[in-house]
């Protein structure tokens, strides 16, 4: 039982996180790689930037990650995520759960992400052509 | 008792800085609150904010100490 | 809208399968990676080999992945699939899904592996120290 | 008729060969299962087993033509 959670501010490592989580006794890996979408409800994105209360931002992952751990039959698990300005394409978070089977991981890697976006002190800003937005934050 | 307050996001837009002395009268979270809505009504109209007292997310009732890294957390969009 | 399905007898590359899916109309990948397992009930495995029945493999592939099209709003698929000998801690199959929204892209690729498993005619046999045995064969 | 069945996994086992020459009265899938299970009574004894015809899962009413590209499909186990 191992947790890898960093947060990064130079482009994320698809293969690193895969090959941190392989061992022989897994039997199946869920990855989830999020990415920069070039439109929000229609609207042209060219960037966006990514913010982070580091330290809580760590400690909060950790606890999803342990929570995951309670409530799977984990192996290993990655969450990486970016902070800076990241172009259209580029990578915000991969998250990697081994497991010895794959309901396991793909119920924790779901778990992981979708608790992520609901907790973890990161906030992303929309830059559009007109303007910019931090994503949420207005009802 | 004054504590720095840390900002993110729309909240460091709102402060206009990242962080911000903040005089207490009363030590908890819900006055605060109320004070930085005082100050900031701009606050009021974002979706929600949450406030962190040493890397937790922490209740209205929860008191706050001199020493404590107290921050504004609002409406998290990583991922 | 397009899937890629191979089958192969050289190691997969999973760098090239998500690389495949990754577009800038997309905002989540998901990724399933089977790997071969040291044990299965308790016994050591020495190898695996995968055999397929090609021709009918790649069309219960195609049909899976345009049940997944039709099913869930997916930007692309890739479903690359080993045979031949495979080691402990090597892939035999990689499931790259990617979509505009996560939801969809986890869903699918989770039908994705689930259906394979049931339909495709791809066979595995088990190596262990003292035997052999083709998985599920006997009841 | 003579028709080549193809064989995989255990079923190659069973037949010592990868493709078998079947001599068919009754041209179905049924017909098929039974003259091999009469040959092979092997063949019971595994989980369950599926014709395919022309790279499609068949049933047992469908009928077999003289050119087309029969197969045995023992319990898959890909993935």
């Amino acid at each position: 039982m191992k947790a890898e959670i960093k947060i990064l501010d130079v482009a994320l490592d698809i293969s690193y996180c895969i090959e941190s989580v392989m061992s022989p006794e897994c039997g199946g890996i869920d990855v989830f790689i999020g990415t920069v979408r070039n439109k929000t409800k229609g609207k042209t994105v060219l960037r966006l930037e990514f913010e982070a209360y580091e330290k809580m931002a760590i400690s909060e992952m950790q606890k999803i990650a342990d929570h995951a751990f309670d409530r799977w039959p984990l192996h290993s698990v990655v969450v990486h995520h970016r902070t800076g300005v990241l172009n259209v394409g580029e990578v915000p978070v991969v998250i990697a759960v081994a497991a010895a089977h794959r309901d396991a991981a793909f119920e924790a890697c779901r778990y992981i992400i979708d608790t992520l976006k609901q907790t973890v002190p990161i906030w992303k800003k929309e830059i559009f052509e007109d303007g910019e937005v931090w994503v949420a934050a207005h009802p | 008792m004054t504590i720095e307050v840390l900002a993110f996001g729309i909240v460091k837009d709102i402060f206009g800085r990242s962080s911000m002395p903040v005089e207490l009268d009363e030590p908890s979270v819900a006055a605060l609150k109320k004070l930085l809505e005082q100050k900031y009504p701009r606050l009021k109209q974002i979706a929600s904010y949450m406030i962190a007292v040493n890397n937790e997310y922490a209740g209205a009732e929860q008191p706050i100490n001199m020493h404590d890294e107290v921050a504004i957390i609002p409406p998290v969009s990583g991922g």
